[in-house]
């Protein structure tokens, strides 16, 4: 039942040893930096130091008992992120595999739209782009 | 009163510098961003469409209708791209 | 685009490692032995040597195609599985969210009513039952 | 026609041995498994409920009007219960 915010690389193996004891189903989510252009060097996220952690462990809270989890865990990078590497995890953990589906979905879109967290592409050339939100991503948050 | 303003993103770049210290008698976010956009050009140019700002007070994700009475910060940003 | 069976255990993040290079989203679905009665000693699962892996391969591929899935891996175990232990696991990559959570989903749904996997929960005292098929299943397989 | 006949879970043990090869001009599997049932005690107890039967011809799910012909294996079990 935590949720982190830093700047290191996270070990999924690591963040999910003792995860859920009990549960009968875990559900991950891993979102990794994708170059679509080829062009890409990195991503930059920026975020809000004195609100995310905070606003990420009271959504935890709320799809645990929403989904009545047994366990959860957010983790979230800032900072430069290379191309491939994890941007961020959720993990679910629900005795039925269910809630620890739809728990993950319900953070991950919740994440997208409404965590405090901004996403440039650096390209090779150093020129940076915002990313820009998807229209889709606030239906997709309407779905719950 | 005086209010911590923090900008995020495109438009903390547009605004020139990530915080601010501001005096105002702002009874909601939307008076506030009407003194703030015309305080500078840069500014003027942060909050030129206000269907994609965002705001926060004292750190909870609001509406430009919301009150600032009691506030102590206020935060601006375009819409989030987390995950 | 593996699927394998197997009795012995399996480590995740061994799974994972250069799993879905290039893709934006990896989810994975992990089960666990559950003991809800407090009686269980272990679970013991039973398969059709002879269908499992091909069937479990044939389905994978048909996922990928639907979802378009850069990658999928299916491990199942059988034979005896302590409580707490993993009995199974899914992993999707994708380029997007939905199209990997969607697609563990199906897989999910589909391993449960039509993997030839049949469990069989152990009590303390030795005694022996066989799981019963959820109606709940088949309805969850109907939604895709 | 010989056919391998497999048995799974509760039926497995209900017929008392995982495999058996059978004799039999049985058209389909629901042929086939009025003669298997009327072979023992064991065999009818295995197909009592032909609701909760499943079936595979050749390692392929399937129902109980599928036809055998050239078929060589087909395993009969309980409703699958895996994940």
């Amino acid at each position: 039942m935590t949720a982190r915010v830093q700047t290191a690389p996270f070990d999924l193996a690591a963040e999910l040893r003792d995860f859920g004891a009990g549960a009968g189903a875990v559900v991950t989510f891993t979102g990794l930096v994708r170059d679509d252009t080829g062009q890409m060097a990195a991503l930059e996220i920026e975020h809000y130091p004195e609100m995310t952690e905070r606003a990420l462990s009271d959504f935890g809270a709320a799809a645990a008992q929403r989904f009545d989890l047994a366990d959860w865990r957010i983790v979230h990078r800032h900072g430069r992120i290379e191309i491939g590497d994890q941007i961020m995890m959720v993990a679910t953990a629900a005795r039925h595999r269910r809630a620890a589906f739809d728990a993950a979905g319900y953070l991950m879109d919740w994440l997208k739209s409404r965590a405090p967290f901004w996403k440039r592409e650096i390209a090779r050339d150093g020129s940076a782009t915002w990313v820009q939100a998807k229209a889709g991503d606030e239906d997709a948050l309407s779905r719950w | 009163m005086a209010l911590e303003v923090l900008y995020f993103a495109w438009l903390r770049e547009r605004v020139g510098h990530p915080r601010e210290t501001v005096t105002t008698d702002a009874a909601t976010v939307r008076d506030l961003v009407a003194q703030l956009a015309a305080s500078t050009p840069g500014h003027a140019a942060a909050f030129d469409d206000l269907a994609t700002l965002r705001c926060a007070v004292d750190q909870k994700l609001t509406d430009l209708d919301a009150p600032l009475s009691g506030a102590r910060e206020v935060a601006f940003f375009p819409p989030m791209t987390g995950g």
